[in-house]
């Protein structure tokens, strides 16, 4: 028989003025395996969890159940209570009698609280009989983290993991880190350069003793959980030895074969081996295999003759290495909605319609221009210049629903850039709704209406076309009600941010949520913004949705942290509220494994003693389960159970109702 | 006592005799497109063109549940409260003659080491009145087992039928207790009432059941993968040990709430993988083979041999509800060689 | 079709493609089809085909059936109803397409019960399956034995079940209750339902689970509707209408009925059908964000 | 009076009701109803699970095999789901769960299902009443309780 024990709290008069807790506690103590009740005025007060665990060892109790306030206000007090009493702090049960019963039901003859609590206290009693001890889960943690996408909010939260004293590896998909800010010209609201700001940034990750870069690389597959990921990265063939390689520029020099730069955005060509830009980091550069005719039919190798410390190797092939982490940060960042999607604007059938990004090439001191603007088809320099805001945003026919949020602010940009470089041009900004929420945007906008005299029409654009070597548009300014017409010279289409391609599948690769843009999901938008339902994986910048530099660097930062924290000690402790499988009775129908959340029941393999695979059961991983108990359900043959919220407890508190 | 005749007609009567003096009258009747054995309240219920009532009238005597005694729960420990065992006095009408011999057989298993009265009591209340067969059907073999339409064993009364209603030949000492305690119901066997020809059914060709015993056995026989060979089609229903009149296999179980509940004695059949599953996770029983082969050596080897009683009385219940379509007598064949 | 049947076999054994071909053969009387197991190239003269085969040999591919695993790669005779449970049962893991060869035997149905069969197949001794089927030429198979068959289903289901449903539909709670109970009430717990189901292949079938025992194992009325409604449950988008159940059942519980009730649910909640496509995963496991809820407050 | 309260006419009903929430959110739901001090019938006992991913058809059967009048399945609004997705597998397996009870004769008023966010005190409120006032107007559930009363089939 149990020795279990009763503790009914008055607490105060709180569940005291409508149960009679004594009545509760004398009552209790007729049941099976009760040994010990009492009523106290405060439970949760010290001298109350004194008498606690003075009952818990004079009794030799085995169990005790608490009526008190709602489990989750004092659960954890109590549990810590009976743990320090010698007792394990699974056989502690709280029956929620303030919350669900005195508070809630107002007799003043007490009748209906005290017979309710004396019922729910018997539910957790015959619970509490069938609860088992158990222990809290620890997973050793593996101290080194991996950055996915080597942009701002990656480098960011590389950085600060490293200043941790962590070890960080980065993998970028692109021959530099830098993402899209490396592209950009100067940032608002400040105005100052990109490239002067994050430049340092990209040297200090490449020099961090504690960084290592994985260029041009990729993530393939990831196994395990938290504190214990054991991720495959495929490192895509460069053709050039990174350990000789001294970034001359000797080989890109001579390279006869040229390419559209992707960099660039198309404005201007860049060589068969290349780095993406002049201040790439590496700086090292890679071969365009799809391009490059050496490698193609085997011919030239002009590089390779040139090239002083012979890094070029055309017999490289792409590589696989696993390697270990105990954390994951996701920054993969954005794109831009490709041009297939904006027929209406012209965008892919008119030359001088291009968009912000290629805009800020324009404006670049390094991009292909040198910094002046000149517009793509006969660069000469535009004099009037449209602005089309919204362009895929906010629509949810052509585009999609949700606002990208910088594009207000980079347009005002790009006007002022505009004014700056070209002092007798006009331009115009064709915009919905003008938001510029932020420290000092507001302002920054009303600069470029009123300092830099860009002319902005509220309504939306209904027609664009060419005409005699100019782009005539054609919308509507509905604060003045009328139609307008401009022959410009140049139109940048605001376009919409997007989630990357492929990002459903990096999601999938990573067991992580997504919606249905493909940007991925945060654990909670407001209080766990940069954390994934699945343990151990955080994310950072864009790939959650439209977001500035500011905020990318923020989320980069606050990663950083989580990633830092979880690395504070060797192992970590989880709560043993988890599944698990009856080996006796898996059927192997792999059901549990479909319906878990989580990725966190495996197909494992049972062997005989000469290593020969017999069967094949499911197997719940302890570091990824979360105690959800969907597998239980699923479980025709009950052969999964979840520990803390067992069929035998479910089943006791039923049969006592 | 001399025979007795009784129309169908009478049998009203009789029924209300039996009701009237506190007993129940079960006999044959239609239930869900299956002739069943029911208790009736008039003659008209009872069917009379029928091989053998889908479930067998051990029941009567052996429940499929049955409450041993209740319980509770308390401070003090557990209080047990065993049930009374209520037996009525129970005319089982219509039985057939296969199956009359079965009860004498569950019997013997028991009353060997212990005396099962929840058993005892209610068979001593039963009197079987069983009625000759005038018809066959593919599965019966009753002449295979050396039974007959015409055996007597476990019989009280023998009935046969004639053109309108029933020759009446008491057996034993209840039977004829019995057609003297309604001997109203009764008349005497008018001139020119003619039995029906009763019916045997074909004997199985090659059936020898003392090479059957004899090999059953032999241990070495035991492990031979013939029985794999002929048995693997089973599915392991038990609807074969359900109906059958003389398996016997119960379960003790408790059921209930948290703090009070009934233990019951249920049916419980060897062809259930979890019947000899151990706790460990081993069953010695692990295919559906062994478990057909141990019904198999149970009804052909372990009860003749213990309690010298037929384990098997022909009646083909197991051969007609079986899914697939097992034939007992297959293996009978198959074994006497 | 039989010789083309037993010539197909006697390849597959001869040329060890196979160990064991699951099929259909007369009991000795030669009155009925019992389930044969042919291990010999010379014994495939023992498989038939004909409306009796109403047995559904999938159960033979399932986990209770070590011995029969033992012997070896199976090739199985399979009607197009039945080769839906195979397909299940790969879903489900429980076998592999590669590690089966199905010989998928073109059908223009079977009897209902085999003792109902008087020399003819009439359209009233047939299952509803049968009248609704629209896999009379198996749609997975290695090899298709048999003339195609160019029946098409009727588009509205129709047959004694389907009128039943909607007649127990039309019903008061009471009457539906009262008609339920009655025929729970029979139930012998003899599981022979379970045992003829391949969908059924449960190491330990909830029944049998004892702590807790979920469901009472007595022939008492709760324990049998409790029973005999979490089985539903269980093959709630898995049943494929097979109707072994019923057909096995001793004492005629129609439950059909229920099995067809939530495939008709399953179908019209989540538009799934079992038994067609061995890649999609049955609807109770994966869920539609998009789930209709009017019935949730 | 339904023909079912007519066989306990005798003393108040008092309908009991199981109901089954998850921690996140309807029991979370529930201890703000009683922060609020708001005031609701006492009808209703709770059982916590983590998720409704984790209530089983099993659990509704046992609870009116125990003499629940009633339960009550609640749990967190669609994506809500502190496990992102284990009310949806709730919801598909309700949908044919309440179609099978209706189907043997149950009435649905008997089970109802509710999404109760950890905010929404009132809703949690107003449900046990309605609940509540559905079970008196039912009356006791005596299709189980009578099937209780009855013994098995013996000899």
């Amino acid at each position: 028989m149990p020795r279990i024990g009763v503790f009914v709290c008055q607490c105060g008069n709180n569940i005291e003025a409508t149960v009679d807790t004594q009545k509760v506690a004398d009552e209790t103590k007729k049941l099976p395996g009760v040994v010990h009740t009492e009523s106290y005025k405060f439970m949760c007060s010290s001298p109350g969890q004194d008498s606690f665990k003075k009952a818990i060892k004079d009794n030799k109790l085995d169990g005790v159940v608490v009526s008190a306030c709602s489990p989750h206000m004092h659960e954890k007090t109590f549990r810590r209570a009976a743990e320090a009493a010698g007792l394990n702090q699974f056989q502690c049960e709280i029956t929620n009698v303030r919350e669900q019963c005195s508070w809630v039901h107002h007799d003043e003859t007490r009748k209906i609280g005290t017979d309710k609590t004396m019922d729910l206290t018997r539910m957790t009693i015959q619970r509490l009989k069938k609860n088992r001890d158990l222990t809290k889960i620890t997973i050793p943690v593996t101290k080194r983290a991996l950055v996915i996408g080597g942009g701002i909010a990656g480098i960011q939260a590389a950085l600060d993991i490293a200043d941790g004293g962590q070890e960080v590896v980065i993998v970028e998909k692109e021959p530099s880190i830098g993402g899209n800010m490396a592209r950009l010209s100067e940032t608002f609201p400040t105005m100052d350069c990109s490239q002067c700001i994050l430049t340092p940034k990209m040297v200090e990750a490449e020099l961090h003793d504690k960084i290592s870069l994985y260029t041009y690389s990729e993530v393939e597959k990831v196994d395990g959980y938290i504190g214990n990921f054991s991720v495959t990265i495929k490192k895509k063939a460069k053709f050039v030895d990174e350990s000789t390689c001294t970034g001359c520029g000797e080989c890109w020099e001579k390279c006869p074969f040229k390419a559209d730069s992707e960099f660039e955005l198309g404005l201007s060509k860049r060589k068969v081996i290349y780095t993406p830009f002049p201040q790439a980091v590496p700086n090292i550069p890679v071969i365009d295999k799809t391009r490059c005719p050496k490698i193609l039919k085997d011919k030239c190798g002009l590089c390779a003759k040139v090239c002083g410390p012979q890094s070029i190797d055309f017999t490289q092939e792409d590589q696989l290495v696993t390697e270990e982490f105990g954390a994951i940060v996701v920054a993969t960042g954005y794109e831009l909605m490709p041009n297939k999607d904006f027929g209406e604007y012209g965008y892919g059938k008119i030359t001088d319609v291009i968009s912000g990004m290629q805009f800020e090439r324009l404006a670049s001191a390094s991009g292909p221009t040198g910094g002046a603007i000149r517009r793509p088809s006969d660069n000469t320099e535009p004099k009037n210049v449209v602005f089309i805001q919204c362009a895929g945003s906010r629509d949810e026919k052509r585009g999609v629903s949700y606002c990208s949020k910088i594009c207000c602010m980079y347009t005002a940009k790009h006007t002022m850039l505009y004014r700056h470089k070209v002092h007798d041009g006009q331009a115009y900004v064709f915009y919905m709704d003008i938001r510029s929420g932020g420290k000092r945007y507001e302002e920054f906008v009303r600069g470029a209406i009123e300092h830099d005299g860009a002319m902005y029409l509220r309504g939306r654009v209904s027609r664009v076309y060419e005409k005699d070597g100019k782009v005539i548009i054609q919308g509507a300014d509905t604060l003045s009600g009328s139609q307008v017409e401009i022959e410009a010279d140049m139109v940048v289409l605001a376009t919409a941010l997007v989630s990357r391609p492929g990002a459903d599948t990096v999601a999938q690769t990573l067991g992580i949520g997504y919606d249905k843009y493909k940007f991925y999901n945060e654990y909670h938008p407001k209080l766990k913004p940069v954390e994934t339902v699945t343990a151990g994986i955080f994310l950072a910048g864009t790939c959650v949705g439209p977001m500035d530099i500011p905020e990318s660097v923020s989320q980069g930062s606050a990663t950083a942290s989580k990633v830092l924290a979880l690395f504070s000690s060797d192992k970590m402790a989880r709560e043993p509220i988890t599944a698990e499988v009856n080996k006796q009775t898996c059927n192997a129908c792999w059901d549990c494994v479909t319906s878990c959340p989580y990725v966190a029941i495996e197909k494992e393999e049972i062997k005989d003693r000469k290593g020969n695979v017999v069967n094949m059961l499911a197997h719940v991983n302890d570091g990824l389960c979360q105690g959800c108990g969907v597998c239980v359900c699923a479980c025709r043959s009950k052969a999964i159970d979840l520990n803390g919220y067992t069929d035998e407890q479910v089943y006791a508190a039923i049969a006592t109702f | 006592m001399t025979d007795k005749y009784i129309s169908k007609d009478g049998l009203n009567g009789l029924i209300a005799s039996v009701k009237a003096s506190g007993g129940r009258f079960v006999a044959p009747v239609l239930d869900t497109r299956q002739v069943v054995y029911k208790e009736v309240s008039s003659a008209e219920e009872i069917v009379d063109d029928y091989i053998l009532p889908r479930n067998s009238y051990k029941e009567i005597a052996f429940p499929q549940t049955e409450i041993l005694a209740k319980y509770e729960l308390t401070r003090d420990g557990v209080t047990i409260d065993p049930v009374e065992i209520v037996a009525r006095d129970t005319v089982v009408f219509g039985a057939r003659p296969c199956e009359a011999a079965s009860l004498a057989s569950l019997n013997s298993v028991f009353t060997w080491d212990f005396i099962d009265e929840t058993f005892t009591k209610r068979q001593e209340k039963v009197v079987v009145l069983s009625l000759g067969c005038v018809d066959a059907d593919d599965e019966c073999f009753c002449t295979t087992v050396n039974l007959s339409p015409a055996s007597t064993e476990g019989s009280d009364v023998a009935l046969y039928e004639t053109e309108n209603g029933y020759i009446v030949t008491p057996l034993t000492d209840k039977g004829t207790a019995f057609v003297s305690a309604h001997s109203d119901s009764f008349t005497d066997v008018a001139k020119g009432e003619e039995k029906k020809e009763l019916v045997n059914p074909e004997k199985v060709e090659g059936v020898d059941l003392t090479k059957l015993g004899e090999r059953l056995a032999k241990s070495p026989n035991y492990d031979n993968p013939e029985w794999a060979e002929l048995t693997r089609k089973c599915c392991g229903c038990g609807a074969c040990t359900y109906s059958c009149p003389t398996c016997h296999c119960f379960d003790i179980i408790d059921e209930g709430t948290a703090f009070e509940g009934e233990r019951r004695k249920n049916w419980d059949a060897c062809q259930f993988n979890h019947f000899t599953l151990h706790a460990s996770g081993h069953n010695p029983r692990d295919t559906q083979y062994k478990r057909y082969r141990n019904r198999f050596m149970c009804k052909f080897h372990i009860y003749p041999t213990k309690f010298n009683s037929t384990g098997c009385v022909g009646c083909g219940r197991c051969i007609r509800v079986c899914p697939v379509r097992l034939d007992i007598t297959d293996l009978m064949t198959a074994m006497s060689s | 079709m039989e010789n083309e049947l037993r010539e197909k076999a006697k390849e597959l054994l001869e040329s060890g493609e196979v160990a064991v071909v699951i099929g259909y053969g007369f009991n000795r009387k030669k009155t009925r089809i019992t389930p044969v197991f042919i291990t010999k190239p010379e014994e495939t003269d023992k498989l038939v085909f004909n409306e009796l085969c109403v047995n559904n040999l999938s159960i033979y591919l399932t986990r209770k059936y070590r011995d029969i695993q033992k012997i070896g790669r199976p090739a199985i005779v399979a009607k197009g109803c039945d080769i839906k449970n195979i397909v299940v049962l790969i879903t489900e893991g429980q076998t592999k397409r590669e590690d089966i060869h199905i010989l998928g035997v073109t059908c223009s149905g079977v009897v209902y019960k085999q003792e109902l069969f008087k020399g003819e197949l009439k359209p009233e001794i047939m299952p509803s399956k049968c009248h609704n089927c629209d896999v009379r030429n198996p749609h997975v198979a290695d090899t298709v034995i048999g003339e195609k068959s160019d029946f098409t289903p009727p588009e509205e289901p129709t047959g004694m079940v389907f009128d039943k449903i909607k007649e127990i539909d039309a019903m008061s709670d009471s009457a539906r209750w009262d008609f339920w109970n009655e025929h729970f009430n029979r139930c012998i717990k003899c599981y022979a339902c379970r045992q003829l189901c391949s969908l059924c292949y449960c190491e330990r079938c909830i029944t049998e689970k004892n702590m807790p025992q979920w469901i009472e194992t007595s022939a008492h009325p709760r324990g049998n509707l409790a029973w005999n409604l979490i089985r539903a449950m269980h093959l709630a988008g898995r049943c494929t209408f097979c109707g072994e159940c019923e057909r096995g059942c001793p004492v005629n519980i129609p439950l059909n009925l229920v099995n067809q009730k939530l495939v008709l649910t399953v179908k019209n909640a989540f538009g799934f059908e079992s038994g067609i496509d061995e890649n999609v995963h049955p609807p109770m496991i994966v869920f539609s964000e998009d789930d209709n809820e009017n019935f949730i407050k | 009076m339904p023909e079912e309260a007519k066989i306990e006419t005798e003393g108040v009903f008092e309908p009991k009701i199981m109901a089954f929430v998850c921690n996140w959110c309807t029991y979370a739901g529930a201890d703000l109803a009683g922060t609020s001090r708001m005031e609701y019938r006492p009808n209703v006992r709770i059982i916590k699970l983590p998720c409704t991913g984790r209530i089983d058809p099993l659990f509704i059967m046992k609870a009116f095999e125990n003499g629940a009048d009633g339960v009550l399945v609640s749990g967190c609004h669609p994506g809500d789901c502190h496990y992102t997705t284990g009310n949806y597998h709730a919801r598909r397996r309700w949908t044919a769960f309440k179609d099978l009870l209706a189907f043997t004769g149950i009435d649905l008023k008997r089970v109802q299902f509710s999404w109760v966010s950890a905010s929404e005190a009132i809703k949690w409120v107003e449900l046990i009443n309605n609940v509540t006032d559905d079970m008196e107007a039912l009356g006791p559930f005596m299709k189980f309780k009578e099937m209780n009363k009855k013994g098995p089939n013996q000899g």
